[in-house]
């Protein structure tokens, strides 16, 4: 029975339904406890399930991750909240060394179900630190898988799906979504968690994004649309794996491809995109690949956010150049 | 007279602080006896309250009560034994002032001048006695609350705002008042103060280094490490931790189980706890901490004992996680009513002194809200400035595109002319 | 009897140490008071041999002498009072082994079949005494060098040499033996271990962790999380310091100005330091701290003070940084001549069981030498197994393009059939 | 006076002219006193400049940046060794949230010469962690440099430029050509830090590469040049900024790229390059970029390392497909 709600509470549902079901299944991190994170994220997880499920850490980031990877090797499953995107680096030595590539040194022999939440990126006027989108730091280490949801029915059943999974997976939650409420229905059959999916379907050009750039992309496909230009918008969801097959299959119809993402353009998933689909796709392309996405410069202070951040015209901008070759 | 920061400081390497040979041994001493009580219990997850009073308190150093009865203390009086008159009213003047400075940005937080705001109230005493601690040469290296100690450093009240409301990411120089930028990686900062502070010895000055921390920030590694570095090369540094009692939800139990002014001894230096709330046990503790450090006797731990009275920052909802009772109980204990009781029955102030304070308290509120009102947005480009010193072709690359997307909006018909 | 680790193992949840209520508290007093030498002097760059000596010693556990005589002690005696000849005997045996097996790595390497070895020669009693106080259902968290400890928890010892082979990076299954991969990246498995054992504690389990790390990796941030969180939650854990004095080239003073056993106390745990070249003395020592864990009374730090008789690893050469009166020196603490020589005083052993031990010990080397060169190299596809459990379409990808790139060699004229 | 010299050797004198010339120039790391550091690359510096200016550090790589980033804000200019490429993750944190956006945050009011050294790469036969390539994992941070030599002449004089750089400079030596001799004159003029180098010029096809796979590139174009294919070779030497007009100007004449790294393909330092030369060259290119460069999976065991890295075979091979087009 599908409900309305926020993607912030999609993710207590979720989280909530998991501690319910599974008693191995752990929530950790600053703050999670009583307070239920700063997001509210975990609200009322610890009074439900106790202070030995829903654990108050100290502050301490690589011994957060350093600990999940202990109790994934005595059989739990921790879901470990970072509290803000630029948080994570701590922890990123456990995370690389150790989480990335435990699986892979015991020949399979031990499994590293751990999910690491991270609300991420900007559009919510914070100070430093709290608005990065740090995910193709993740996404080039072999061993992690990295999604992103973009609404809150997503949030519910990919949370889900992570946590079910055997391999360590950073879940990236999109902070400025998190009181965009969208449908979920707990009974739903979910789609496979690295599966891309088309939310607009277009014939002029594609544009791809994921987590809290797929509302954009929505809302410049509906301006150009009264421009009556049709454009196909693609979520991808996952960030490692990437869903190329969907990607190839738009492009090769809409023969434009536009990657829409917060996190600097250098280096960032539209490199690989663009590569990769330019490889797939190169007697079908009319345009190269085109990015949008954040700046080579620190993430400004909030009064500069929006100059930095991918918006409605700079979208636009990028998809009228794609069109004009 | 303490004087309002932004005026005239202290020359570089003055006179310092009159601190002789007493104390350091003995401190240890009182520091390695503190160790006894470290033996860890079956049960150790017993009550906030236990924990923090049973144990700990004996240890606290405090030479102004809550009813601010001045206590003898042999070992730290020396550091404030010639204090005048003027000075222990400038200290009242201080916490009054940066307490108003705090409100003020709180307020502005609310009025939506701000994004966010962290309050330092409750714990002036900390930082207005750590901070006058200091010499003018010495340099600071401060969380993201360390309101009070700029104050002390002349670091401009208005500055420190431009990171709240989002106009810049720090701003000031840090090397104009020898306070470094605000820092908010929980622990970072130790690390920058240990490696400054080793570069102070190499340069063979006597300058010492102060770096505060909170007592979350005492679980994070980067903060051990620099335990480690500072005592291994016997740096001139010392770590003030300000323990307000809570990391924003968590309390100090969930960082450890013994009092934090011990964790120094494991690296083989003195730590010692001081009521945070006492503006004169702080600026003793302090000065004689640094003296250590300038002596070449290494780092030192101080733990400053003290609440955060409000919010975590303006953000935060306390209600969620703690008791009223536990305020109204450190209410009793507040730093500037202390002081205040002191200087009153030691006929130190009169009548006019609190108008006047008063006064300038409402002129310096006013100021910084005129300050912040006009502060400019800043300019777009500024977002291509100072990545890097050097340059690089892509900044440069990104700025001229940049540069062509926003002359395309005016040449567009809205745009106009 | 000690039998060969590859031999079958004692059930799990067995009886466990012979522990009563004694030691524990003494054994904290102790600890509160070796705090006392912490305070830190003026010179503390002092010379190794003054601060190892000095100030250290004093405080060192020592069931048995270099030259082989019982000491007494009250703590820890009542924790090896019963051990009968015949264990002894496996001691000394389990000792000798892992030295025969450690030696004929280091020739392997030589050889050319190793690509690199990091022998544990001198460390054989730290090992040996901690390892064979562990109950079967405990869980080791070792570095890489811990053959002896994975002796005693009967990994083959074959597979040990698959990583310095190059043949996989770990490669047992840690869950067969309860002892996990060796881990490279200094001091990370300190967490793993910490997590570890509040996932026992949440399993009501009275198993205990035990993670073995170096005088070097005492300075990582990891180590002292892992204090942290190991204290706060309580959690079985034994932190094992293996004080070998060197971190390649570095002596313990780069890394800490007191002893390390020290440390603990700052986080709310006993520390102990214990002569790691003596394994009875470490046995024990070992014994009451997992049995303190065990009794939910936490973390406890175990400092072996032991010495690296050889190279850091096949690849270093020590005459570069440290001299060789060093090693001789400690020569005469040999942790297998003390013990050869208390069982020869005590008649515990005979001429047989010497050339018994001498036929298994060649035995040994020659089962291990053949087992590494016939060990097989890894299949090219090996590359893409196990980078995910449940499947990753880029790995699927290069699978399939690696796949086809092999094939074009068959085809090529050269591959011929 | 030009002298041959190992690549090693190129830099203990590049950083034993500084050390001399510049009284703040500070060398740090584990064990890189007595010892010389693991590959002897700082061999005899602390015996002549004294352990204040030639410093073993504690073993924690988070502190030694920490505190390198202390003594550059008291005026010192520090270089800093990280042992081997997979121990440089403690210290991603300072790096990335500190070392890089110092300059920034201070309004340029602070500046950051400290020179991180990372012997990097495989090829050496080591254990787990020793052979590493993480330079896309610093290329994406706004506010750091990141240089890779390939020879020694180019090590002793990137390593004069980086240190004298007034911001934080990843330089990562390719460990295995730590032993390669080469020419080195002190007394040229250098040429800029961040130019890439033409190094043997050719017309069907650009490749290239930085740091080890310059040489194996060289290699496959002399290999290619049997077959009578005529490849142009460029060493990018830096990888952060990339010299895109090198590139650029290169595959508009030859109308054909492939990029060779050994870190994974995967968001790696190709697909930047990949997207944007599409971008430049969209026109000109008659085949898409293609890469060449580790695949997605934790560096493998040593006795798998040739088969991981890309090899003669493996450039010949892509420049066959890239030809083919
Ligand atoms: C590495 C890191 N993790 C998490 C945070 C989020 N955070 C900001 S303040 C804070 C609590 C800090 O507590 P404490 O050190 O006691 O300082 P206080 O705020 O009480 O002054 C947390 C968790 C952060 N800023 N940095
Ligand atoms: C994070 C990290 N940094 C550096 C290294 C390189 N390294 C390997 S062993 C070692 C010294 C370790 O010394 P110690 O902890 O005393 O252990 P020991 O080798 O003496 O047993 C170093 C620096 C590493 N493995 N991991
Ligand atoms: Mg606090
Ligand atoms: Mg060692």
């Amino acid at each position: 029975m599908a409900e309305k709600m926020a993607l912030a509470k999609a993710i207590n549902e979720s989280l909530r339904k998991a501690l319910e079901s599974d008693p191995k299944v752990l929530v950790m991190g600053e703050d999670v406890g009583k307070l239920g994170g700063v997001f509210r994220v975990t609200d009322g997880l610890q009074k439900d399930f106790g202070e030995s499920r829903v654990i108050d850490t100290p502050l301490a980031e690589s011994g957060i991750v350093g600990t999940a990877i202990g109790l994934a090797l005595r059989g739990y499953r921790p879901v470990v909240e970072i509290q803000f995107d630029g948080f994570v680096f701590p922890a990123y030595d456990q995370i690389v060394t150790q989480l990335a590539k435990m699986h892979a040194r015991a020949l399979g022999k031990v499994k590293m179900p751990v999910v690491i939440r991270i609300p991420y990126g900007g559009g919510i006027g914070a100070v430093e630190h709290h608005s990065e989108s740090p995910e193709s730091l993740f996404a080039h280490v072999a061993g992690l898988k990295v999604v992103s949801p973009s609404n809150a029915g997503d949030a519910y059943w990919m949370m889900q799906q992570a946590i079910q999974s055997d391999d360590p997976v950073i879940f990236f939650e999109p902070k400025r979504r998190y009181w965009d409420k969208g449908e979920v229905d707990p009974e739903a059959i979910p789609g496979p968690l690295h599966r891309a999916r088309v939310v607009r379907e277009g014939t002029d050009l594609t544009l791809v994004a994921y987590g809290p750039m797929v509302k954009l992309c929505q809302e410049a496909a509906a301006a150009a649309a009264e421009e009556g230009k049709n454009l196909e918008v693609l979520d991808l969801r996952s960030v490692s794996p990437l869903d190329f097959d969907t990607i190839q299959a738009s492009v090769e119809k809409t023969r434009r491809l536009v990657v829409v993402h917060e996190a600097p353009v250098f280096f960032g998933s539209g490199a690989e995109i663009a590569a990769r689909i330019t490889e797939r796709c190169f007697y079908h392309l009319e345009a190269p690949v085109l990015r949008v996405g954040g700046y080579h410069a620190p993430y400004p202070p909030a009064r500069l956010e929006e100059e930095y951040l991918p918006g409605l015209d700079r979208v636009l901008d990028t998809v009228d150049r794609a069109l004009a070759y | 007279m303490t004087v309002e920061s932004t005026a005239a400081r202290k020359p570089r390497r003055s006179a310092g602080g009159k601190a002789g040979a007493t104390g350091t041994g003995t401190a240890a001493e009182a520091t390695g006896t503190a160790a006894k009580a470290t033996g860890a219990k079956r049960a150790t997850r017993t009550s906030r309250a236990a924990a923090g009073k049973g144990t700990a308190e004996p240890q606290l150093v405090q030479l102004l009560t809550p009813e601010g009865e001045r206590v003898k203390n042999a070992e730290y009086d020396p550091y404030v034994a010639d204090i005048t008159p003027e000075e222990l009213r400038g200290l009242y003047r201080d916490m009054v002032l940066t307490r108003r400075f705090d409100a003020e940005a709180t307020s502005l937080q609310r009025q939506g001048e701000l994004g966010l705001w962290a309050s330092l109230l409750g714990q002036e005493a900390a930082q207005i006695g750590s901070g006058r601690a200091l010499r003018d040469d010495d340099y600071v290296f401060p969380t993201y609350r360390e309101h009070g100690v700029a104050w002390c450093r002349g670091v401009d009240p208005a500055n420190l705002l431009g990171m709240f409301r989002g106009v810049n990411n720090g701003g000031w120089d840090p090397n104009g008042n020898n306070f470094h930028l605000y820092t908010i990686v929980i622990g970072s900062q130790t690390l920058h103060a240990t490696g400054y502070a080793m570069g102070v010895a190499k340069d063979g000055a006597d300058s010492a280094v102060i770096a505060y921390f909170g007592d979350g920030a005492s679980s994070q590694g980067d903060v051990a490490e620099s335990f480690t570095f500072s005592a291994v090369y016997n740096a001139p540094v010392v770590f003030f931790c300000q323990n307000n009692q809570w990391a924003i939800s968590e309390p100090t139990e969930k960082q450890t189980r013994v009092p934090l002014y011990q964790r120094a001894q494991g690296y083989g230096f003195p730590g010692v706890r001081v009521d945070g709330n006492d503006v004169l046990g702080c600026l003793a503790v302090t000065k004689w901490a640094l003296e250590r450090a300038r002596r070449g006797e290494g780092p030192t731990l101080v733990e400053a004992y003290t609440y955060r009275m409000g919010a975590h920052t303006t953000s935060d909802d306390p209600t969620r996680y703690r008791h009223d009772d536990e305020r109204a109980a450190w209410e009793a204990k507040d730093p500037i009513l202390r002081l205040r009781r002191y200087l009153e029955a030691s006929n130190h102030t009169d009548e006019a002194f609190f108008v006047e304070l008063e006064a300038e308290s409402e002129a310096l509120g006013r100021r910084v809200r005129e300050a912040v009102r006009s502060m400019p947005d800043p300019d777009h480009f500024a977002i291509f400035e100072n990545v890097y010193a050097d340059g690089h072709a892509l900044v440069d690359e990104e700025r001229a595109q940049f540069a062509a997307y926003q002359a395309s909006f005016a040449d567009a018909p809205e745009g106009g002319n």
